[in-house]
């Protein structure tokens, strides 16, 4: 099987988690295009794994998730104290860094 | 002591790092701690430079000592290979000695915004830069540590020092920086064209340009000169420095003036001339031209000035340019009086800027025409200017002679190797000998604006406005800190075999390319 | 191995009809069933390349969990569910559009230039290597001490996220 | 002790350390251990001193010793003679060649260590009740220590760079003790000036020094001197040697044109002035002069008579130093100025090929001229209230100081040449070589100059002891501390002239202390009556001249006011007033115009041109930086909000737009960026 298969998919779920990474609004939106991001690395990660017989993509791709749960749980709560200070959980409220 | 050996030099570059961090994890409010975590860890370092000293073999001063040779960047072929020779003994000790002494110097008095803290961690991350510069023996490793004392002398211009300090943290900053690229474009070119495709300063040394074309040498050596001579620095590339030292807080100009200025005079010794010997003698009378210019002209920009660390400043110029001129000759006699040049010289512009600091500390200004009497108001650091400004004006005696008179002494006899700027090979004695009478000009002229300063600042009655200030004499700390320095000024003074006997063994093989 | 290919082609398209669907729909927990869609379209895929413990893992932590999290955050902020259109979306969308497209144009520019041709080759050595047997034995020789890392990191994340959640 | 000659430096050189350190607690404030050192090496001295002569009398074979007053025997042409005394050890080493420090001792270095020894001790001795009330008390007499132990090192140095290390310090105690009172800013300019102007020929000596170490492949003193001498010297090579030696000499001689120092140096105490200028210090470039005599010699072919440099030198500065001492009001200054002639006339006598008349003028002029210069500070001690005014604070004080009075006169007289004073001897020995050897013009000049000597110290001791006290002070004798070494130094004006006195056959200053190895052959002319008859006649006329001149002045109606009627003798006492104007072309000149003109010009040049364009490339490359941010980074990547900051162009508030504080828009610009340079990197390296 073509290897391309597989990376042009995983770039195109990457991208497409890049889009809602930049434009959504909500926070909770936002971590999921992450996951989508997250995902698209994993493919590519257990795609190369079978391309090079090395089983180093899978243990890399086992961390990746893990990580990815990890992250979720403090993004997930990061969003939860967003709610809470702003009533809202839209991203583009916070601005204290604006210069 | 095997184990000495191998890993000395590698404790001297990073024990201050490892001090650095110390300090970064202590709290700020605790003062105390942090001074002496900082003076704790010089001191260290100190000690195993003197470990590294007694255990030096002086009889092979031209042998790299103390090697370490480890695999460090392989994609690069750079390795992380450390040595030290007669050379790079004493700048060393004295890059260690100096950041005690100033760290002992700023115990009470930090610049504002004070934050010890800070610019101790910044003084010790310094070291490591001086230190691994004189200890480096692979292009890269050199060039890492040579930019890595950039940035905390950045940092001290622009957070503790005068008004300008913006200006000459920016101008000192972008102008080595400018250098240093071109030194590097320098060093890949050499390790493209040259037969091993190495960084290792000491195989390179052995091929010594072997099979470079003449032309690429020059290119090459150009590169490395600009480097260099902004670091020095030499005449036409010198105006950074006026400004930074100006600005500077009292610390980062004495370990401006005392041990970075080195750096580009070892770079030219170490690297410049045994890598590429064959350019170096074609670039030789031109280096020394430049050198000798510098040192009239820094002469004479001295007797301009108002400001007394300006003055000191440009005094720089000056004995750098004996420095230089001792290295353009490419002899025996010049390449030693270079290193005892940059020795005295770093001991005694060092001592002279402490005492500039300690002058504005007490009356804030360094403005000349405001000062005087500083001689009945505070006796002894009278004294002290007076006795360094004698050691830097090159008394015999004292360590200034040493660096200046060799110096001068060696232009009479350049080496074989170069030809004159005007009649070829012919005109190399006149060349180097109108060099030799200028340069004793500039002893005189030296002579003239540190005496000058000496009347203004320390001699006749206090200005009006000072009558009543109270002005206290030099402080322990004071004390403590320059008295090695002062000592040291003496005692290379009257016996400078203590000196020339390291780097004689190793000046050796160096010029024995050059014919010298 | 034309039924690889065909199993492909249905997961890939399944996956990025997904994708468009967690990024554009209006309702926040339909995003959230299609990641469910997308997340297990991947586990399938992992499948495909004889990855199976992954697959599994895969299904179990993301499946089960993370998307589990994601709906209890759903509920917890109080989100909108259904409404006007953009009322999730903020104003630099279309800017978002064009540096996604063009980032995935250059992506595949890149793909194509460097891994075009590259076949994966299905041996028995692959199945042997996607044996969950062979994987726990990597993960705890070869890659212990990460795996320990791992652990302390997803420790750090369950104080942090508690901290920073809880009411005070 | 010839062996152990570094001890005679060594001793002042710790005493000075002493001092320095622990002076203020002793019970003297420090003079005790400066006197004590001094002493010591005093008596070293002595002993190396009687050593040495013991054995040059073994060497010639007959020993009488100091007593007995035999015909000297002197050794032929090309015979080798008594070889100086050398140790050394290395001192530092450069290529592999080892450079060394150490002692050379002969008849030259013991005459020289005990004159500076002895005169160092009195004027020690001395000082204790001159500068009794001094406020650096005990710094002053570390400064003195330090300067023998100095001077001592110039004086037994074995090489070269040895020399030209005492010949700096001595400069630079010199330096010390002129602006010892510095709180007043005219004495630490004589003291800057003094400095500087020595080291002007410092330059010379510097390069000369580098000229013989290359030409005879050595620093040492002996090996340059058997260079000189040996058959293959470069005769050009020498030329040059000797001119920039020279210089060093003219510089630290007060020789003309770099004498204007000498005068000013008087700003330091009168003690100071005794033993640094006037005995010791300032006959340092005499000393080298004869120390390095083979190089002079064959450098200015000495050997063919007629004019060179070293004589033309010296035989001008006896001029024009004498001339100006008349004109002077200050007695120090008097006193300077007839140092420098007298110094003009041992160079002069270096120059006519006269080693030993030369070196013994040296020894001679030693003792009187301290001895002069410590009565002048006995005067203004006792007698003037301070001051050293002639005209307005002294006058007839023969009446209340009769020992000052009565040495200084002997040193006026040994100074005029009169028979049978220690001047007498060594000068007529100067102008009887000089006509001997084919040198008949400087004669004259010779003699010109002690008619002015003479003549010029007849009005000096008028002023100050005979006529009507001038002064508002209480005149009296000084204290013993003061005339007792004045006494000692007045024996010795009257008697050091005896050891060389040629009519009674007495030749041991020439066989004792004339080098007999590594040295031209000299002749040694004989005595010649008639021009010691008319040597002294000159000088009894001078001072009859100026007596009459000074005692009958209510007679002299054609010369009073002489410079207020006519044009040409006022333009003449303005011209010496002024000192030849060569202070105005120094300082005026020279020294402002580098300090004041060249200094600026090329501090304006750094700041201006060199700066300038640094700051211009910064400039430049700023401008660029500003312009791609402002057109390629805002209006091409983040055009809607560009509207603000490219119309202002202020960076700050053109940051502030990007910096909209949103994560997703920053995020954005990342994403572009990493794509972009995704890119470039690609098409670069495709």
């Amino acid at each position: 099987m073509e290897l391309n298969y597989f990376l042009i998919l995983s770039a195109f779920l990457f991208c497409v988690g890049v889009y809602g990474v930049l434009a959504r609004k909500n926070g909770v939106l936002v971590l999921m295009s992450v996951e989508l991001m997250l995902n698209a690395v994993s493919i590519n990660l257990i795609a190369f794994s079978a391309l090079n017989h090395s089983v180093s993509g899978q243990i890399f791709a086992l961390f990746v998730i893990t990580i990815a749960a990890a992250e979720v749980g403090v993004g997930l709560a990061i969003v939860l104290l967003i709610y809470r200070n702003l009533k809202s959980p839209d991203l583009d409220k916070i601005d204290e860094l604006k210069g | 002591m095997n184990w000495f050996d191998d890993w000395a030099l590698t404790l001297m570059v990073f024990i201050p790092l490892v001090g650095m961090a110390l300090l970064l994890v202590i709290p700020r409010a605790q003062e105390q701690a942090i001074k002496w975590t900082a003076l704790l860890t010089s001191l260290v370092t100190l000690g195993v430079g003197v470990g590294i000293a007694v255990d030096f073999d002086y009889d092979a001063g031209g042998k790299l000592q103390f090697q370490a040779n480890e695999s460090w960047i392989d994609v690069i072929k750079s390795r992380f290979h450390v040595g030290i020779d007669g050379i790079s003994l004493p700048l060393l000790i004295l890059s260690a000695l100096v950041v005690v002494c100033c760290i002992i110097y700023s115990w009470n008095h930090f610049p504002e915004p004070r934050n010890p803290k800070a610019f101790l961690a910044l003084v010790l991350l310094l070291e490591v830069g001086m230190n691994g510069t004189f200890v480096a023996q692979d292009l890269i490793l050199f060039f890492i540590f040579f930019e890595v004392v950039l940035l905390p002398m950045f940092f001290m211009i622009m957070v503790w020092g005068g008004p300008n300090r913006a200006y000459a943290s920016i101008k000192f900053f972008l102008f080595t920086l400018f250098g240093s690229a071109l030194m590097l474009v320098g060093f890949l070119a050499l390790f493209f064209v040259s037969k091993e495709q190495t960084f290792d300063i000491v195989k390179l040394g052995q091929l010594g340009g072997d099979g470079i074309t003449h032309s690429t040498q020059m290119l090459i050596f150009g590169g490395m000169f600009l480097g260099f001579a902004i670091k020095v620095p030499m005449f036409p590339f010198h105006t950074w420095l006026p400004d930074a030292h100006t600005e500077a807080p009292t610390v980062g100009s004495v370990l401006l003036a005392a041990i970075l200025l080195k750096l580009g005079t070892y770079g030219f010794i170490r690297i410049a001339l045994p890598l590429l010997p064959d350019a170096a003698a074609d670039w030789a009378p031109w280096i020394g031209l430049l050198a000798t210019i510098g040192i009239i002209y820094g002469a004479l920009c001295c007797l301009a000035q108002t400001d007394m660390k300006r003055l000191i400043a440009f005094s720089s110029v000056a004995h750098m340019g004996f420095v230089m001129l001792g290295i353009a000759t490419l002899t025996d006699f010049g390449l030693n009086a270079a290193v005892f040049g940059m020795v005295a010289h770093g001991l005694i512009t060092g001592m002279l800027f402490f005492v500039a600091g300690s002058v504005q500390e007490r009356y804030e200004t360094r403005e000349m025409s405001r000062l005087g009497g500083l001689l009945t108001q505070a006796p002894k650091l009278g004294w002290i200017l007076g006795f360094t400004a004698m050691a830097s004006l090159g008394l015999p005696g004292l360590a200034g002679f040493w660096g200046e008179f060799p110096a001068i002494l060696s232009a009479y006899n350049p080496a074989k190797v170069i030809d004159g700027l005007v009649g070829g090979s012919g005109g190399t004695l006149w060349t180097f000998r109108t060099f030799m009478v200028i340069a004793a000009i500039g002893t005189v002229l030296a002579a003239g604006y540190l005496l000058l300063m000496l009347q203004r600042v320390a001699f006749g009655a206090p200005k009006a406005e000072f009558e009543n200030a109270h002005i206290h004499d030099v402080h322990t700390s004071e004390w403590l800190a320059w008295t090695p320095l002062l000592l040291l000024i003496v005692v290379l003074g009257i016996y400078p075999n203590f000196l020339f006997d390291v780097t004689d063994g190793a000046i050796g093989p160096i010029s024995k390319v050059f014919g010298g | 191995m034309w039924e690889q290919d065909v199993a492909f082609w249905i997961i890939a398209l399944a996956m990025a009809a997904a994708s468009i669907g967690v990024v554009r729909s209006r309702n926040i927990v339909h995003a959230a069933l299609f990641l469910v869609v997308v997340l297990a379209g991947a586990a399938a895929l992992y499948i495909l390349l004889v990855a199976e413990f992954v697959a599994w893992v895969q299904v179990l932590i993301y499946i089960g969990a993370v998307v589990i999290l994601f709906l209890f955050g759903i509920m917890l902020t109080r989100a909108p569910m259904g409404g006007e259109p953009g009322q999730l979306d903020n104003d630099q969308r279309w800017g978002a559009a064009v540096v996604a497209l063009f980032v995935l144009g250059v992506l595949v520019a890149l793909l194509v230039d460097a891994f075009g041709g590259k076949n994966i080759h299905f041996t028995d050595a692959l199945v042997e290597q996607g044996k969950t047997g062979t994987v726990g034995d990597t993960l705890f020789r070869q890659y212990l001490v990460p795996f320990e890392v791992v652990s302390m990191l997803l420790l750090g994340a369950l104080v942090g996220a508690v901290v920073l959640a809880r009411r005070d | 002790m010839l062996d152990a000659a570094w001890l005679i430096p060594t001793v002042p050189a710790i005493a000075f350390a002493l001092i320095t350190l622990f002076g203020k607690r002793m019970p003297k404030h420090g003079a005790e251990i400066g006197i004590a050192a001094v002493g010591a090496s005093f008596v070293m001295s002595c002993i190396a001193a009687s050593q040495w002569i013991d054995r040059v009398e073994a060497a010639t074979g007959h020993s009488e010793g100091l007593g007995a007053f035999g015909k000297s025997v002197f050794r032929a042409a090309g015979e080798q003679g008594v070889e100086p005394v050398v140790n050394t050890v290395t001192w530092w080493i450069s290529g592999g060649v080892h450079f060394s420090v150490g002692t050379t001792v002969d008849g030259l270095t013991v005459m020289m260590l005990f004159v500076v020894t002895l005169i160092s001790l009195l004027v020690q001795i001395y000082s204790t009740a001159y500068m009794h009330d001094d406020r650096r008390y005990t710094w002053f007499f570390a400064c003195l220590s330090l300067f023998t132990a100095s001077m001592l090192t110039l004086v037994v140095s074995e090489n070269l760079l040895q020399l030209l290390v005492g010949w700096e310090l001595v400069g630079l105690c010199s330096f010390m003790l002129i602006g010892h009172w510095w709180e007043d800013l005219a004495n630490s300019r004589a003291a800057i000036k003094a400095f500087l102007t020595t080291r002007v020929g410092d330059i010379g000596l510097m390069i000369g020094v580098i000229v013989m170490y290359f030409a005879a492949d050595t620093f040492s003193i002996v090996g340059i001197n058997e260079y000189a001498l040996s058959s293959g010297a470069e005769h050009n090579l020498l030329l040059a040697g000797a001119i920039c030696l020279f210089i060093g000499i003219i510089g630290k001689s007060g020789q003309f044109p770099l004498h204007t120092w000498l005068p000013d140096a008087m700003a330091g105490p009168t003690p100071v002035s005794a033993l640094i200028h006037a005995a010791t210090m300032v006959v340092a470039g005499v000393y080298l002069g004869a120390r390095l005599y083979p190089v002079f010699y064959e450098g200015f072919s000495i050997a063919d008579g007629g004019i060179n440099f070293m004589a033309l030198i010296g035989g001008v500065t006896i001029i024009i130093g004498a001339v100006l001492a008349f004109v002077q009001r200050d007695i120090k200054k008097v006193l300077a100025y007839s140092t420098i002639s007298q110094l003009g006339y041992m160079v002069m006598a270096l120059g006519v090929g006269a080693w030993t008349a030369a070196v013994f003028h040296l020894f001679t002029h030693a003792f009187f001229k301290a001895l002069l210069f410590l009565g002048a500070g006995s005067v203004s001690h006792s007698g003037s209230h301070h001051s050293f005014d002639m005209k307005s604070d002294m006058g007839g004080l023969r009446k209340y100081m009769p020992v000052t009075f009565a040495t200084f006169m002997i040193g006026s007289l040994a100074l005029a040449g009169i028979f049978p004073f220690a001047g007498f001897w060594s000068k007529d020995e100067i102008l009887v070589t000089a006509g001997e050897g084919g040198f008949e013009v400087f004669m004259v000049v010779g003699l010109i100059g002690a008619f002015l000597t003479a003549a010029y110290m007849t009005r000096c001791v008028y002023l100050t002891f005979f006529g009507e006290y001038r002064g508002h002070g209480h005149p009296h004798e000084s204290p013993r501390a003061i005339t007792v070494p004045l006494i000692i130094l007045a024996g010795f004006s009257v008697v050091a002239g005896l050891i060389n006195a040629v009519p009674l056959g007495i030749e041991k200053f020439t066989e004792w202390f004339e080098p007999t190895f590594a040295f031209p052959h000299l002749v040694h002319a004989e005595f010649d009556y008639g021009l010691a008859v008319i040597s002294v006649t000159i000088a009894v006329v001078g001072i009859g001249i100026a007596a009459w001149l000074w005692f009958r002045r209510e007679e002299l109606g054609p010369f009073r006011g002489l410079t207020q009627r006519n044009a040409l003798a006022r333009r003449g006492y303005v011209f010496l007033e002024n000192k030849y104007y060569l202070d105005h072309l120094y300082e005026n000149v020279i020294v402002d115009g580098t300090r004041g003109v060249v200094a600026r010009a090329f501090y304006w040049f750094d700041q201006h041109v060199i700066d300038a364009f640094v700051k211009g490339v910064g400039l430049v490359a700023a401008r660029v930086g500003r312009f791609s941010y402002d057109v390629v980074d805002q209006k091409g990547v983040d055009g809607a909000i560009n509207a603000l900051a490219a119309g202002t162009g202020d960076a700050g508030s053109a940051l502030r737009t990007v910096q909209s504080g949103r994560v997703q828009r920053y995020a954005l610009l990342l994403f572009a960026a990493v794509g972009l340079l995704s890119l470039a990197l690609y098409l670069v390296n495709s």
